[in-house]
């Protein structure tokens, strides 16, 4: 599999640290940590999510993905993935 | 002798030796092993999986499931080895499997007797009483029977290597389809790799008589290769599979650098693993020849026809001497000819089609030759007759010593499959065809069911010019190519009924018509239970030649048609590949890098033994002459350091530079304890949790500017930390204005410590004040060490007066030598991370043991640090009930009530007098040492309302390593609880 | 139904095997049940199963989307074992490994249950602490373990590589009560026994939404085989918990991933346990045809495909070679993969839903093949009684809230690190 | 056919990792350091010194000086602009050069490094036999210099003999530069 890293181009999947769904954003109120925490999303289809491409650039990306037949669809930098 | 007079692709002038089962032959350069076998008369080659049944050689390629020998001697010996595959070489040993005592007369036949009870799942049924004996009788005997070749256990002595391929077009298959989509795209100026698993291009041109363009397939083949060869743009590999189709457009190949070689030159691989992103691809894989079903079916001598094909023209080999063919399709007629070309007798063609009579007037001369019939039973090993049903019913025997069978064409198509799309049924071509192909990837030739040669060529054309049209390539004059071409109709015959003896289906696993009438019956009547029940297709041709007929076959049992049971998905490898050649370089002292220190090599020199920690080799202690065991050295080293100096390398910890505005705003997110406050050039000892409120990692935090921090991590927990704060500032908080940078390689650090450290020191850097005004516990400065930067902390983590120095990486040897040579006039000690973690234990720092994951911050008597003014990653969740509750157990120390007892960590904690159930378990020693300070065991451990139990008795039970022990529970601080030597 | 028996296999043989019956009644779906096992894996098998035997209730249906036995139950590497650390987990596989030691007779149908011993290997001194930990938390709930250095995993494996190595071996944890069983005949096995009390075995049908009742309790599943309607509704479908939960409305604390497993061409036996490195991922036994069954981690990302990548195969067979340099010139016959439910704390949930009449048997991970008689017998005790049984009371849907975690690896809520 | 190949172990420069802060865009810190900062995965060089994009926002920079203190310097005329890290002891700068070097590379990292799609300013960070390494094109030799972290450099060495033997090149011992 190959992941395409903005930045770097298009790289063997084993450069990467895989993180799950991109979706949740840290809350602020207690009461939603355990959600934050422990319910990511786990969809048979398209998937925004987080890969970290920890032998190459370093950068945390946003991989759109679909988990049936892990076809990619795009990628950009966490840090400016829509929010 | 069996090999013809002339012809073939073999080179006469090269005669090899060779051997099987310890008798010697010889054979020609262009032999596989099979040919050579054939053309010495050998015709007994294997037995069967089951029932260990005579089998001879079935096919002239990849698919074969009968032939199967052990390869080689001693530790290169390969089990398992189709002989259809070896490429002969000078001195080539081979011997045949899964018989005893021998070949020809192999005890486990027996088997066959009890044939009648070892039908498809019988175990299932049986071998249930006594419960015990399956273990000690049954299974056993079971696994001895079963399995195929010997594994030699000794390790595999030859390397295997990898590389990476990249290309516009790869194209899967060098037969005729192949050649001509690699000419058009290489002609075009594409990126082109062509692969082939046989040692020459061509496919089944070379197996064939047919011409291309007027002249002899193989000759349009080596002109054709020389093309391809020529252009720079194309790259060429032979003896290379392609396994398997992944995501991302990618391949799997394994080519067999030296498999061909009695053995490999000296640095040469023996394999070498490719993976191969290509953009677009051509599977022109071919297609492999059906047998018939029908009584005596597996015997010696019965072949698949174009495997005669092959034998006869490729090999100048004669299966036999006189030859029945039997087919359903037109390619059997083929084969007649070609026997008959090669002198071979026949002795009749029985072609199962009514009207299959017509193609007799291909043959060169008269022959028997039968419409509607079919061949019932076949008899002897090797064979020496066979009974044939003429289309009057009548039954009539007659002598032949090979029979050749043609039952159709089944593409090649199981790549095509390892994306998960099942391939679907084509009434037209009676076969499975490829329904969604993998992205990028288009059958052609006979793999996309165009089975005759000038449609092939065709084929291969066409799919070529869509795919380079996708990738903007302009194709200015496709190729055309006129072939001599025969008709290839068939009308499959999936059974033959009235047969007395056993047929057939999958002949390794002896899967026999009735074994899947019998699922069928006991309701494993969908095709993958079929599969399971019966193991039809799982032996290691993995079904290329008996999937289908056993479909078609459940398919009429249940009353379907052969579309609506479909079929089974191919996995990779698409050809079995060697675990060794996955595992390439990363094998032995080689599976993973090795880091090493800077004044590794040093430390080596000073008798240091070296321990695996993570990646890095650290230390472990440095034996003097004269020291009895490890413990006393150890002693010595904790004894030197805690009474005078110790010089510790401690390089391998985690270090992390981190700059920026909002710098000290993350790390207070980072860590529980607020770092913000910490002066520039001062020290704080931090503790990161997860989001989880668990303990993540501790360490050390420093402040070189007002926006410049510096951070260690442990050794185990580097690269993660390094992780989790890029999450934090690029993923949670992107709207910091924060960099981040590991700087690991970029120190060599040592502590030195002990009540010498400060005058030792001190003759490092005469120029600075360590006076404790100038320079307290937990101060750090950028400093200048010779001409070198250099940063010195005052911190410790043995507890002793002690410093940390670093400088840069290249340096750290000298620097080493420096201290070490300043050390030895006030008699310091080297130590290692043995006397390192004794004197951890000893100051009840956490270590390993203690941040396993599974602890929270009060688990370690760190509770208070976790500031209530700031939000720090875990806070929230490290509130929850269950890591908060009372009787979480917490550290603390645990001394031998009798001090020649020692403490081992692991050993859970019981109330004394308890009995050893797990309802009085209330707690475990995480970490234990032998306290040279105190003169007994020491451990830490975490125990159920620690806290509130110092002097408390305990016991510490540890069955699977010895007798329990009873222990004090106390502070786990042994040392200086005061903390007055630090300070010093 | 015929008892199996050598007896009633030589009678059957003489009529030319003619006479054997359906192993299971391949049923078509009645409008009601008084419950309904939603996933035709080893888990819901055995729970139909145990409702039937143990609560007497047999008004049961098993719905499988596909063929019974074609999830994880057929594509496991088919290790049991019973060598946990935690309270929570540990009485529950102890459990299931008496229910196995038992398994054959009481369904009268041989799952090959081999007690060939499972070691794990170590390979520094923290690990063997770790393994002593954990040995003795096993011996304390009855289980056996043995501790074994150097020379003694020498004397059981001989072919390692105890030279060479990467990561010496130093020694090793042994159960040698744990094992394999063979993975397609215990599915096969307790569809019969099910089938045989009155159970009804649904293929081919897959539930794609649920029945409420006016107080919002489930009443019922929408299938592609039409309307069933039960009051009691258990879902046990391993890698689809998510989307089975998703279809009644809540969200589960587990991620999909796959993880593949390999076969070996077939060789004489070998192998003699089940040995795990523990320096790196990787697992292997010899099955009873002579194939070396192998696999290591997990691909680590989500996924539905039931196949994985080549990084995950390179670390395998790099882990296997780092033990077992004879392995070089074996050859892989066969990968494939199959969906796990990994969970955020690598143990599994055996609970109530947040809805009435819905209960949950997920998040087994890559280890679930060797709970399979527990789950179905505590699944069932859940689902007749409404109570959980007590070796599975650690299994609780809210444990994420209150923090009672049971992580056995200390990973955290990092489901591929498990 | 032996390619040619020569391994040589560089020494005397230095190495520094940039970090743009937070809005700072590439020009910015080229103009303070007297070239054009590279927005992706190439390198750029003006007056001994070298800028390799490593990352977004991320250069390392690389000079040709034997001042211990360079990385001071860098970041003095990057304040405010960029956080720097000295890491001139952090790797081992290996120069491979001759047709082999193509081919060593490509075995070891699942990289296009064929001319028509290797830039000859690319700069690739990636692993090699588990290792991560930086490297770049220096000519078209085709020269690269390669940056290993230092405490893995043994185990780098051996990956590259083995795999220099593999494709049957006389390995040559590496020297100082
Ligand atoms: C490669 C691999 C190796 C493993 N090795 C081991 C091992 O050695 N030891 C061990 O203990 N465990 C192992 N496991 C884990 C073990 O296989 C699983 O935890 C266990 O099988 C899961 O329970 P099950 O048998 O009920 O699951 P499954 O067999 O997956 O059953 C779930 C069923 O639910 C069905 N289903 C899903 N959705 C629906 C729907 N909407 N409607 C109807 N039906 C539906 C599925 O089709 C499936 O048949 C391994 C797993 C894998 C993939
Ligand atoms: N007359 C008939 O009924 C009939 C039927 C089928 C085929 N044929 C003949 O078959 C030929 C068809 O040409 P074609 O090019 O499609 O097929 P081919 O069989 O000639 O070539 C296929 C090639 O692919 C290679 N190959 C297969 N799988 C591979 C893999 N995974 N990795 C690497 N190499 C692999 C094989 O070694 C072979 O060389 C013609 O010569 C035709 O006459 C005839
Ligand atoms: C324990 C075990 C042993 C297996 N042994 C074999 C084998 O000997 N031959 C084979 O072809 N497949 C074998 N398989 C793999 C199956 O063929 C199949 O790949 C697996 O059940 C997954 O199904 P799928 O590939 O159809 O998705 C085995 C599977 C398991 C779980
Ligand atoms: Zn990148």
């Amino acid at each position: 599999m190959r992941i395409p890293c903005p930045f770097c181009g298009d790289r063997d999947a084993r450069e990467f640290v895989y993180r799950g769904d991109a979706a949740p954003r840290r809350p602020t109120a207690d009461d939603e940590f355990h959600d934050y925490v422990y319910l990511r999303a786990n969809p048979a289809g398209a998937m925004r999510e987080l890969w970290y491409h920890a032998q190459g650039c370093r950068s945390w990306i946003v991989v759109t993905r679909d988990t049936r037949t892990h076809e990619i669809f795009g990628a950009e930098l966490a840090k400016d993935a829509a929010r | 002798m069996s090999r013809l007079a002339e012809g073939g692709l073999i080179d006469r002038t090269k005669p090899l030796r060779f051997s099987f089962d310890g008798r010697h032959y010889t054979g020609f350069a262009g032999d596989t092993l099979a040919s050579a076998l054939i053309a010495n008369g050998i015709r007994l080659v294997g037995r069967s999986f089951k029932y260990h049944r005579p089998r001879g050689i079935l096919s002239a390629g990849s698919e074969e499931p009968n032939a199967l020998v052990t390869l080689r001697k001693g530790d290169r010996a390969e089990p398992d080895s189709r002989a259809t595959t070896i490429e002969l070489f000078d001195g080539l040993a081979a011997t045949s499997q899964n018989r005893w005592p021998s070949l020809d007369f192999d005890m486990m036949a027996v088997n066959q007797i009890a044939a009648p009870l070892f039908v498809a799942g019988f175990y299932y049924k049986t071998f249930m009483w006594p419960a015990k004996f399956w273990e000690k009788l049954y299974e056993p005997l079971i696994r001895r029977a079963a399995g195929l070749g010997a594994l030699s256990t000794l390790p595999d002595p030859d390397s295997y290597d990898r590389e990476h391929g990249f290309c516009d077009l790869l194209v899967i298959g060098g037969g005729p389809a192949g050649l001509a989509a690699a000419l058009t795209a290489g002609r075009a100026g594409a990126r082109v790799i062509l692969v082939d698993e046989d040692r020459i291009f061509g496919g089944r041109l070379l197996g064939e008589r047919y011409e291309v363009d007027g002249v002899a397939g193989v000759d349009w083949t080596n002109a054709a290769v020389a093309e391809l060869a020529s252009l720079a743009n194309v790259r060429l590999l032979l003896r290379t599979t392609v396994f398997g189709i992944y995501d991302g457009r990618e391949y799997g190949a394994i080519e067999r650098v030296a498999d061909h070689l009695p053995q490999p030159a000296p640095g040469q691989p023996r394999q070498r693993f490719w993976k191969i992103i290509a953009r677009r691809a051509i599977l022109a894989s071919g297609a492999i020849e059906r047998p018939l079903v029908f009584g005596g079916n597996d015997r010696p001598g019965v072949m698949l026809a174009s495997a005669v094909s092959t034998y006869v023209n490729r090999y100048a080999a004669a299966p036999g001497r006189r030859a029945v063919v039997f087919t359903a399709s037109d390619s059997g007629w083929t084969t007649a000819a070609d026997l008959m070309t090669a002198d071979i007798q026949v002795a009749a063609v029985i072609d199962s089609r009514p009207d299959g009579g017509v193609s007799a007037s291909r043959l060169p001369h008269d022959v028997e030759t039968f419409s509607g019939a079919v061949v019932v039973d076949a008899h002897g090993a090797p064979l020496r007759g066979v009974d044939i049903r003429a289309a009057d019913g009548r039954i009539r025997r007659i002598e032949a010593d090979l029979l050749a069978m043609a039952g159709g064409w089944t593409p090649a198509i199981g790549l095509g499959a390892n994306l998960g799309s099942r391939p679907v049924w084509s009434e037209s071509i009676q076969g499975f065809l490829i329904d969604v192909a993998p992205p990028g990837l288009q059958p052609a030739g006979a793999a996309a069911g165009t089975f005759s040669l000038g449609a092939a060529l065709a084929d291969g054309v066409a799919k070529a010019v869509s795919a380079l049209a996708d990738l903007g390539f302009a194709v200015s004059a496709p190729g055309r190519y006129e072939a001599s071409d025969e008709p290839s109709g068939v009308t499959p015959l999936w059974h033959v009924g009235g047969s007395r003896t056993k047929a057939f289906v999958d002949f390794q696993h002896d899967v026999t018509d009735t074994d899947i009438a019998l699922a069928a019956r006991e309701g494993f009547v969908s095709i993958e239970h079929l599969k399971r029940y019966t193991t039809l297709g799982m032996a290691t041709d993995q079904g290329k030649t008996s999937q289908l007929n056993g479909h078609a076959l459940l398919a009429a049992a249940t009353g379907k048609s052969i579309a609506e049971a479909g079929t089974v998905l191919s996995r990779p490898p698409y050809g079995p590949v060697a675990i060794g050649a996955f595992a390439g370089h990363h094998r032995g002292a080689g599976f993973r890098p090795e880091r090493r220190t800077p004044a590794h090599d040093w430390a080596a020199s000073q008798g240091a033994s070296f321990i695996e920690a993570g990646l890095w080799k650290r230390a472990r202690w440095f034996a003097r002459p004269g020291e009895r065991d490890w413990q006393e050295t150890v002693n010595r080293e904790v004894t030197t350091t805690r009474g005078t100096a110790g010089i510790c390398d401690v390089s391998t910890l985690g270090k992390i530079e981190i700059e920026g505005p909002d710098a000290a705003l993350l790390l207070d997110r980072l860590y529980i304890n607020t770092i913000s406050t910490l002066p520039v050039g001062r020290v704080r000892y931090g503790v990161m949790l997860r989001e989880d409120g668990l303990v993540m990692d501790d360490g050390t935090v420093t402040r070189l500017a007002e926006d410049r921090f510096f951070l260690t991590t442990t050794t185990a927990n580097a690269a993660t930390v390094m992780q989790h704060i890029d999450h934090a500032r690029q993923v949670i908080w992107p709207e910091l204005d924060v960099q981040a940078v590991s700087v690991s390689e970029q120190w060599a650090s040592f502590s030195v410590a002990g009540p010498e450290a400060r005058r030792l020191a001190q003759r490092l850097l005469p120029d600075f004040d360590l006076a404790n005004s100038a320079f307290p516990f937990m101060a750090a400065v950028e400093t200048v060490w010779q001409t070198l930067p250099a940063r010195l902390f005052r911190v410790s983590y043995s507890g002793e007066l002690a410093y940390e120095i670093a400088v840069r990486a290249d340096h750290g040897e000298v620097l080493a030598r420096a201290l070490h040579t300043v050390g030895q006039e006030f008699g310091a000690t080297l130590y290692g991370i043995e006397a390192l973690g004794v004197m951890r234990i000893e100051k009840g720092h956490p270590g390993g043991g203690e941040l396993n994951g599974q602890t929270t911050a009060a688990d370690l008597g760190m509770g208070r640090m976790m500031s209530r003014k700031k939000d720090f990653i875990g806070q929230v969740m490290a509130a929850r009930p269950g890591l908060t509750a009372p009787d979480r157990p917490c550290l603390v120390g645990l001394r031998p009530v009798d001090p020649r007892q020692r403490l081992c960590a692991g050993a859970h904690l019981l109330p004394g007098g308890a009995a050893a159930v797990a309802a009085n378990d209330q707690g475990h020693v995480t970490s234990a040492a032998f306290s040279p300070t105190l003169g007994h065991s020491i451990a830490l451990a975490l125990l159920a309302h620690g806290a509130e139990r110092h002097g408390e008795r305990i016991v510490v039970h540890d069955p699977v390593r010895g007798p329990d022990i009873e222990a004090e529970i106390c502070s786990p601080v042994f040392v200086d609880p005061e903390g007055i030597r630090v300070h010093g | 139904m015929t008892r199996f028996s050598i007896l009633s296999l030589m009678k059957n043989a003489a009529s030319g095997h003619r006479n054997w019956q359906p192993t299971w009644r391949n049923a078509t779906p009645r409008p009601d049940y008084d419950i309904i096992v939603i996933g035709g894996g080893g888990h819901g098998l055995a729970t139909a199963y145990y409702l039937a035997k143990n609560h007497g209730i047999s008004r049961v249906a098993v719905l499988e989307k596909g063929w019974i036995g074609g999830g994880n139950a057929g594509r496991n590497t088919t290790i049991i074992r019973s060598n946990y650390l935690l309270p929570g987990n540990e009485p529950f596989y102890e459990w299931s490994m008496k229910l196995w030691e038992g398994l054959e007779q009481d369904l009268n149908y041989n799952t090959m249950v081999s007690q060939r011993g499972v070691l794990n290997l170590c390979h520094s001194d923290a690990q063997r602490d770790a393994y002593a930990r954990r040995g003795n938390a096993m011996r304390l709930h009855g289980a056996d373990a043995v501790l074994l250095d150097r020379d003694g995993v020498r004397r059981i494996a001989p072919f390692l590589d105890f030279d060479q190595a990467r990561f010496p071996v130093t020694g090793g944890l042994l159960q040698p009560r744990g094992g394999t069983a063979r993975h397609d005949a215990v599915v096969w096995g307790f569809a019969r026994g099910a089938s045989d009390r009155g159970v009804d075995i649904v293929q081919n049908c897959e539930v794609t939404g649920f029945l409420r009742d006016a107080a919002g309790a489930v009443a019922g599943v929408e299938t592609t085989r039409g309307t069933i309607r039960a009051g009691r509704i258990g879902m046990a479908v391993a890698g689809n918990s998510s989307r089975v939960a998703a279809l009644a409305g809540f969200r589960l604390p587990i991620e999909s991933h796959v993880l593949q497993a390999f076969v070996s061409e077939a060789l004489k036996p070998v192998i003699p346990n089940v040995i795990t490195f523990g320096a790196g991922h990787f697992y292997i036994s010899q099955s009873d045809k002579g194939g070396l069954v192998f696999g290591g981690d997990i691909d680590r990302y989500n996924s539905y495909a039931s196949r994985g990548n080549l990084p995950a195969v390179e670390d395998v067979c790099e882990s296997g070679m780092a033990i077992m340099p004879m392995l070089g010139r074996v050859r892989m016959l066969r990968s494939w993969g199959g969906i796990m439910d990994m969970s955020m704390d690598g143990s599994p949930v055996i609970d109530r839903a947040p809805i009435d009449g819905l209960y949950v048997n997920a998040g087994w991970c890559y280890g679930g093949f060797k709970a399979t008689p527990a789950s179905g017998w505590c699944f069932a005790h859940l689902l007749a009684t409404g109570n959980p049984h007590e070796a599975a009371s650690a299994y609780r849907l809210d444990r994420f809230r209150t923090g009672h975690l049971i992580d056995e690896r200390g990973a955290g809520a990092q489901p591929n690190l498990h | 056919m032996a390619e040619a190949l020569t391994i040589r172990t560089r020494s005397g420069f230095g190495l520094a990792t940039i970090t743009a802060r937070k809005g700072v865009a590439a020009g910015a810190i080229g103009q303070a350091l007297g070239l054009v900062a590279p927005a992706g995965p190439v390198w750029t060089a003006a007056e001994g010194v070298m800028l390799l994009g490593t990352g977004p926002g991320v250069w390392l920079a690389h000079a040709e000086t034997v001042s211990p203190f360079w990385g001071d310097g860098l970041r003095q005329r990057l304040a405010g602009l960029a956080a720097v890290s000295d890491q001139s002891g952090a790797c081992v700068v290996l120069r491979l050069s001759g047709a082999g070097a193509r081919i060593a590379l490509r075995r070891g990292a699942s990289i296009d490094l064929d001319p028509a799609a290797f830039r000859p300013d690319a700069v690739v960070v990636t692993a090699i036999a588990h290792i991560g390494v930086t490297f770049w094109q220096v000519d078209a030799v085709p020269t690269y210099d390669i940056a290993v972290p230092r405490s893995f450099i043994g185990s780098f060495h051996h990956w590259l003999d083995v795999t220099a033997a593999a494709i049957r090149l006389p390995v040559p011992a590496s020297g100082e530069a």
